[in-house]
């Protein structure tokens, strides 16, 4: 073990630190803004493998802690750690990042070094979201993931952005600030700011109600759910490439972990209570969102809406415990859910990510997102095409990929719920392989409409090195997803426990 | 009814008091003429009566049969109250004076700030009057006068402070107490530069020359009255003259010891002039200054507006806070025969 | 009459600024140059002088009150003064270039501030009404001034007027109430009347003077529906009056709060929290309604505090030494915050031209990426985000608010302060993402390029380590 | 205490009935014939050019407000004077910084020339 | 003999006009000025009364600090008011209305 090293804070303050120099060196140099971003990226990607590597499996309670006060009179403390629900969360990220800082190596042109910069400092507060243990802390990070991603979007964004960004933020905002309350609540009833002191509390139900509430208000955008979803379509649509890939790849995934983290835990009895809501809001997103992703013109927002379909296949499952738990009775099934919708946030982590670069690559070329000004891309870029039939196969839920994996978990476990709710899961698949296929048909297939695709050339080397890896993970997990499902059982099996201690 | 009498009784008092004052007044006017005519080798009023001394009657009577014209546009309420506020305090703060030990109408505590603010007062008559008469000439002087003598009145106000510090009290009559004894025992000697101030601005207050040009009769023609005729001017005329019978009283009970003899208490010229009341004494003080006032007029030619002002800021002023701190040092040491 | 003869050495700061106050009078008045170096120079030396007495005299010492009674050495004396003299000198610091370029500068403007130092160092310590309204009047004279010192300024002259005019009645006001509190509890003393509240003597004419007072302070805060002077006296003054009257006078009337208020009245705190909770919740909806239309900074940045002082004032709601403290954290970190903002402007600034639309900010981050970053942190701050110092200072006032109960008022305060975060964006959306078809690069003075500096790294170090602040304030409460 | 202050009211009003009587009297005996040319204000014998409203110096508002100030500080004055036996040197040296501020605004004044005229 | 209620009936008088004066006043500024002074004569009234029914001199003290912060006070007013009037010509309360928003 690395025992003396403050891996989690280094993985932290590296990239942040390292955008702030990226900031300074690279004001005028272009180049040297580059190469120090793809320096502080990789080296943040080998700090996050060593982490993963170092991560003993099998064990279920947080490791990496580091403890120290912050804010002494509140007893508030910089308190880290990772557990196997945050740890490949924390590797996506740094991994993401150095995807983000490649592909916008030539194409980013409009001051790269702040471009770089704000990519890094959102990396570090990423994983600093990821591995607070300290509510405070945790909030700390989750807002400041607004500032560069606000910049982000707004600096390189498309011709609507600002509208995009403001209601991106203000959705955020708004629901986190309610998070804010129930934290302070939450302080006030546990007597410090450790999540863990906030489980096991014994809150009376209304109170549990209210916090769970305000959570959901914190989460849900972030996810996001139905109906507070429509921010980011609009985000997605506007923000360069990499904005769209850590969007879709990361901060979607916080939503999801903070259910695990804070609303599940915390409040159990209203998470059962209410679970109807979340069920029937998911199979919302699920089914409806998924129809209208089939209708869009648009390629990111179509996939922006796939995102969503996914995310609430996540939260169907992190929900649908209960009705599990109460259907068949069995630990395992809840179990085989959580680590399904796990597995599945991850999985979309990589695909959604590869999806958005695909598109990034011929929006680069065409300098248009309309589905109808494509089609025929196969004939001039043979080998993208490939790629993006894969990654939309991927997208679908294709078996031997990572996709699939999670979403048969979750089917398999919410037939032990009732045959309708697995039924309609399982509508996902085939949503999901109408809109992704529809898509490419258009787009990759059929005959050259436009003179500028008779023009389009195939994907460089930095672009093949991109997608290659993505290639290269999705396969991998999906065919062989049990180191990650070792990693994560033993901390989900505990986080169970604490929500239905019964069992 | 015991309230009633005793009503009567202070209203007595009062006209006893007001009625040689208005003879007073009117004999000023007299004495002035007479005394200007002297300087200047003329005869003066010699028509009226016996050397002329039924004038002021003849001229009072004269001012009762002219018309009081209200100007056009002049706001009539103010342009008649302008002349009440003006000869209103010149009158009042007789009440704190005390001619003689005793003689005083009323013996208050706070005696000389009742003066203070009276003689305050006067400037209210002087801008109203100027103001409410809507003529430039009116609203010239009287910003003029209004200026003049708030000047002063810091200056005459810092040398009280002297007087009062000297005397410790702000009741006449102790005041003139403090400076029981022989003249050198009177503030006028510590205070030398008070008094000479007092004197000053006393005389810049009630706009007399060599101070005149409020009402300087060839640059502006006669200042904030220049609108009133017949008894209203009359007023204005009352009051200016009843204020350096004010001033001078004032004068004489603050540094020239009021009612105290200059020889009190001196083995020989004190028994000798014992016999004198105190009454005459002050009397004879006012007197004094009275003439002084004349004297000046006679021999002083009128200075120039930035003239006065720089007088009464530059040299008063900074004269008096000096002397101010050196007679706080005095009274604390306890020098001399006039602060213990 | 006997007198026992006060402790001047414990009014040290006082004294100093005082003699300072005549030193820089004269001093000016005798340099033949024009610019008035030796003035400025001697009020800043004498502001950091001034920090550090006050550090030396009453930081973390026993409270203790001399001047028969009238003035208090305590801890939150020593915090408050030194926040007040070190925004002073930053406020001051960023002025002299704007001043230069439009003629205005004067000795006279820094000998006002350093008045109004002194005025508000006395209220810091004032332990008697007295006192206290004689430091506060001392504090307002001097801006009065200051709003109306461009002479030629058609707005300036009204915006003196109109805060003339207000600010005197609030004194008004104050003074009404403060006579019933004296005619209450006999004493003009802070310490005396809390026994009376105490002791719920005269209970009904206490809480009137109380009421009365309470408008007073709030009129001074600019607390809705109090704050009509605010924006028009933001938007007139020259920025320079501007900057200076928006952050080291919030402090002073904290201290006017505390000091009367929770000091002297603390025991009627049930008598004024409701109104306290009215004018909190006006404030917040005024100040952020009314700034998501403004398009002048200025005046946006006048609501901000309206709606800034409601947040504040919540804090006092509380009633807590915690939640006075959380207010004395707020006024700081606004004060930090609302000097950067107003140094933006006067940086943006140029001679005949006056930086003050959202849309002048155009494109800054094209003309200068560090100032750029500056507004970004300090609007952020203002915002509330995590990351920088404005964050703690409304999670320090939720806190409070929370732990006493009020949890439907904390609610209320983040709804607000999302719809607050929406103006602040606005400015970001100029600043970011507009861009200028040919951005002129900005020049300023390298001693205002080291505030804008400082003032961007106080906010985002307070941001990361906001500990040693909390402790302090939590200290300066007795806590 | 109070009651001493009676004649001192009783004279105030009289002294106003001297101030109205006369005036009355006027208006009684004088006959009064206004006409246009008797009531137009003074100005030399042309027709007035302008409103006798008329903007004056600044100066003069210097002048009050200088007044004010200074007629305050005799006011605080005055008390002290009358104790100062009593007060001692602590009362002498609270007065010396007094006046000493107050000397230090006159220099102001003087050298900002706000005490000169023309 | 008079009871303090009278005083401060008298004084609440005295501050309603002030106020009144400031709030109904839309024509001149200098009435604005008077009215302040109305105001904190009121206030002095309160201290005078309070004082004397109390005996305690402190409330005296008081007034004389107010009556000096109130020359001051007036000092500052006007100097605004000629400042004011220089720019615009009028003192006029209801033109002071360029600000807006």
């Amino acid at each position: 073990m690395l025992g003396g090293w403050p891996l989690l804070s280094l993985l932290i303050w590296l990239p942040i630190l390292g955008g702030a120099v990226v900031l300074w060196t690279g004001r005028d140099n272009a180049d040297r803004a580059r190469w120090s971003a793809l320096a502080v990226a990789g080296l943040t990607l080998i700090l996050g493998l060593v982490l993963w590597f170092g991560f003993e499996t099998g064990v279920a309670g947080m490791q990496f802690v580091e403890r120290a006060p912050w804010i002494e009179s509140f007893g508030i403390e910089y308190y880290l750690g990772v557990d196997g629900i945050s740890m490949p969360l924390v590797v996506l990220t740094a991994f993401s990042t150095l995807l983000v800082v490649i592909a916008a190596w030539e194409v980013v042109r409009y001051k790269p070094a702040q471009y770089l910069a704000a990519f890094l400092i959102m990396e570090g507060i990423m994983i600093g979201v990821f591995s607070a243990l300290d509510a405070l802390l945790f909030y700390v990070f989750f807002e400041a993931m607004l500032i560069p991603m606000f910049l982000i979007i707004g600096i390189w964004g498309g011709p609507n952005r600002i509208y995009a960004t403001l209601k991106f933020f203000l959705y955020t905002f708004l629901g986190s600030v309610m998070m804010l309350v129930a934290l302070i609540y939450l302080r006030g009833q546990a007597g410090s700011f450790a999540i863990e002191d906030f489980y096991g509390l014994g809150l009376p139900f209304a109170a549990q109600v209210l916090i769970f509430l305000a959570f959901l208000a914190a989460f849900a955008v972030k996810v996001p759910m139905f109906p507070v979803h429509t921010w980011l379509p609009d985000a997605h649509v506007e923000a360069p490439t990499g904005g769209s890939v850590i969007l879709a790849a990361i901060t979607l995934k916080i939503g999801g972990y903070g259910f695990l983290r804070f609303s599940l835990p915390i409040a159990p009895e209203a998470s059962m209570a209410l679970d109807w809501l979340l069920i029937g809001l998911s199979l919302i997103a699920v089914v409806y969102i998924g129809l209208v992703a089939m209708v869009q013109e648009d390629l990111k927002k179509l996939i922006a809406y796939s995102s969503i379909a996914h995310m609430g296949f996540v939260t169907l499952a992190f929900f649908l415990i209960f009705r599990i738990v109460a259907g068949e009775g069995t630990r395992d099934g809840a179990l085989l859910a959580l680590e399904g919708g796990l597995v599945q946030m991850i999985s979309h982590g990589f695909v959604s990510a590869a999806m958005f670069l695909c598109v990034g690559v011929l929006y680069d070329r065409m300098h248009t997102r309309r589905i109808a000004d494509y089609g025929g891309v196969a004939n001039r870029m043979p080998v993208f095409a490939g790629l993006f039939v894969f990654f939309a196969m991927a997208n679908a839920g294709l078996p031997g990929t990572s996709g699939f994996v999670g979403e048969f978990m979750v089917i398999l476990a919410s037939f032990q719920a009732g045959f309708w709710y697995a039924a309609i899961a399982g509508l996902t698949l085939i949503l999901g392989a109408a809109y992704s296929l529809w898509m490419i048909k258009r787009v990759v297939y059929g005959q050259v409409r436009n003179t500028q695709v008779d023009e389009l050339r195939d994907i460089n080397a930095r672009e093949r090195l991109l997608l290659g890896s993505l290639v290269g993970v999705v396969l991998f997990f999906g065919v062989y997803p049990a180191p990650l499902i070792n990693v994560m059982a033993p901390s989900l099996e505990a986080l169970l426990g604490i929500v239905m201690p019964a069992l | 009814m015991n309230a009633l009498i005793e009503l009567s009784w202070i209203t007595a008092k009062i006209v006893a008091l007001i009625v040689p004052l208005f003879l007073a007044v009117a004999y000023m006017t007299y004495a002035e003429r007479k005394v200007i005519s002297s300087m200047q080798l003329r005869r003066g009023p010699n028509r009226v009566g016996w050397h002329g001394l039924l004038q002021p009657f003849a001229d009072a009577l004269k001012l009762l049969m002219k018309e009081v014209v209200l100007p056009q546009n002049a706001n009539r309420f103010l342009f008649v109250l302008a002349p009440m506020l003006s000869i209103m305090p010149a009158l009042a703060a007789w009440a704190v004076l005390p001619l003689a030990d005793g003689l005083v109408i009323a013996d208050v505590n706070a005696g000389l700030l009742y003066v203070l603010a009276m003689t305050s007062m006067g400037v209210y008559g002087i801008i109203l009057a100027g103001w409410a008469s809507n003529s430039k000439y009116a609203l010239l002087g009287a910003l003029r006068a209004g200026a003049q003598v708030v000047s002063y009145e810091i200056a005459m106000g810092f040398a009280l402070v002297g007087v009062l510090m000297a005397a410790g009290s702000l009741n006449m009559g102790e005041i003139i107490q403090a400076q029981q004894g022989p003249f050198w025992n009177w503030f006028w000697l510590p205070l030398l530069p008070l008094f000479v101030v007092y004197w000053i601005s006393g005389v810049a207050e009630t706009n007399r020359l060599p101070f005149d040009v409020a009402e300087g009769e060839s640059e502006i023609v006669a200042g904030f009255h220049v609108e009133y005729s017949g008894m209203a001017f009359a007023i204005f005329f009352l009051a200016e003259y009843a204020n350096m019978i004010l001033i001078s009283g004032l004068a004489a009970i603050l540094f020239l010891g009021g009612w105290y003899s200059p020889f009190e208490g001196l083995p020989l010229l004190g028994p000798l002039f014992g016999w004198v009341p105190g009454l005459v004494w002050f009397l004879l003080k006012v007197c004094l200054f009275l003439f002084l006032y004349i004297w000046f007029r006679g021999t002083f030619p009128r200075y120039r507006y930035d003239q006065i002002m720089r007088l009464g800021w530059k040299v008063l002023i900074p004269v008096t806070v000096v002397w101010l701190i050196v007679v706080a040092g005095l009274s604390l040491g306890e020098v001399g025969p006039w602060f213990s | 009459m006997n007198f026992e003869m006060p402790q001047f050495a414990m009014a040290a700061p006082e004294i100093w600024l005082g003699v300072m106050v005549c030193v820089v009078l004269i001093a000016d008045l005798f340099d033949r140059s024009q610019q008035s170096r030796l003035a400025f120079f001697l009020t800043q030396l004498t502001l950091l002088g001034a920090i550090g007495l006050a550090l030396y005299t009453h930081w973390c010492v026993e409270r203790a009150i001399t001047f028969n009674g009238m003035y208090v050495s305590d801890s939150l004396a020593a915090v408050l003064k030194v926040t007040v003299a070190g925004l002073s000198m930053v406020t001051l610091g960023y002025s002299r270039d704007y001043l230069r370029q439009r003629d205005l500068l004067k000795g006279e403007f820094y000998l006002l501030a350093l008045i109004a130092n002194l005025g508000m160092f006395v209220m810091a310590s004032a332990s008697s009404l007295l006192v206290l309204y004689v430091g506060l009047e001392m504090l307002s004279l001097s801006l009065y001034a200051m709003v109306a010192f461009d002479r030629d300024s058609r707005i300036g002259a009204e915006a003196a007027m109109k805060y003339f005019v207000l600010g005197a009645l609030s004194s008004g006001m104050m003074l009404y109430g403060m006579s019933m509190i004296y005619g209450a509890s006999g004493s003009l003393l802070i310490d005396t009347i809390a026994s009376h509240a105490a002791a719920g003597d005269n209970l009904l004419l206490m809480a009137f003077g109380m009421t009365f007072a309470l408008v007073g302070v709030a009129f001074k805060f600019g607390a809705a529906p109090f704050h009509m002077w605010l924006p028009d006296v933001y938007q007139g003054a020259p920025t320079s009056a501007t900057a200076f009257l928006g952050t080291a006078p919030k402090i002073a009337a904290l201290a006017l709060f505390l000091r009367l208020l929770v000091d002297g009245l603390g025991d009627l705190h049930d008598q004024w929290q409701a109104m306290a909770v009215l004018l909190a919740v006006g404030s917040l909806a005024v100040g952020n309604l009314f700034a998501l239309v403004q398009t002048n900074f200025k005046r946006m940045l006048a609501y901000s505090t309206i709606s800034h002082i409601g947040f504040l004032f919540l804090g006092l709601i509380a009633g807590t030494p915690e939640g006075y403290s959380a207010a004395l954290f707020y006024a700081i970190s606004y004060g930090i915050m609302a000097s950067g903002a107003f140094g933006m402007i006067i940086l943006l600034s140029r001679r005949g031209f006056e930086a003050e639309m959202i849309d002048d900010m155009r494109g800054l981050n094209d003309r200068h990426s560090g100032f750029a970053l500056v507004m970004l942190l300090l609007m952020f701050s203002m915002t509330g985000i995590p990351g920088t110092v404005g964050f703690y200072a409304k999670w320090l006032v939720l806190q409070s608010l929370i732990d006493t109960g009020m949890i439907w008022l904390a609610v209320v305060a983040v709804v607000f302060a999302v719809i607050g975060a929406f103006y602040y964006l606005r400015v970001l959306k100029a600043v970011y993402f507009d861009r200028l078809e040919s951005p002129v690069p900005i020049e300023a003075p390298a001693g205002q390029r080291v505030i804008v500096a400082l003032n961007g790294g106080a906010i985002l170090l307070l941001g990361l380590f906001p500990d040693r602040l909390i402790e302090i304030c939590r200290i300066a409460l007795g806590l | 205490m109070i009651e001493s202050y009676l004649p001192v009211l009783v004279f105030i009003a009289i002294a106003m009935g001297i101030g109205i009587a006369p005036l009355a009297a006027g208006f009684i005996l004088a006959p009064r014939r206004p006409d246009h040319e008797k009531l137009s204000p003074y100005e030399c014998g042309f027709e007035a050019f302008e409103d006798s409203r008329m903007q004056f110096d600044v100066r003069y508002y210097l002048v009050a407000i200088l007044f004010i100030i200074f007629d305050l500080e005799i006011a605080f004055l005055f008390p002290w004077a009358i104790v100062l036996d009593e007060i001692g040197l602590f009362g002498y040296g609270a007065m010396a910084i007094f006046i000493g501020v107050l000397l230090v605004g006159f220099l102001y004044e003087w050298k900002k020339g706000a005490l000169e005229w023309e | 003999m008079l009871a303090l209620s009278d005083y401060l009936v008298l004084s609440a008088l005295l501050f309603s006009i002030g106020m009144a004066g400031i709030f109904l006043n839309r024509k001149n500024a200098i009435v604005l000025l008077m009215s302040i002074e109305l105001i904190l004569l009121a206030v002095n009234f309160n201290f005078i009364a309070f004082s004397h029914f109390l005996g305690d001199i402190h409330g005296q003290v008081f007034v004389f600090f107010i009556l000096t912060v109130a020359a001051a006070e007036s000092a500052i007013g006007l100097a605004i008011l000629v400042v004011l009037f220089r720019n615009r010509n009028t003192i006029n309360v209801a033109d002071l209305d360029t600000m807006r928003g």
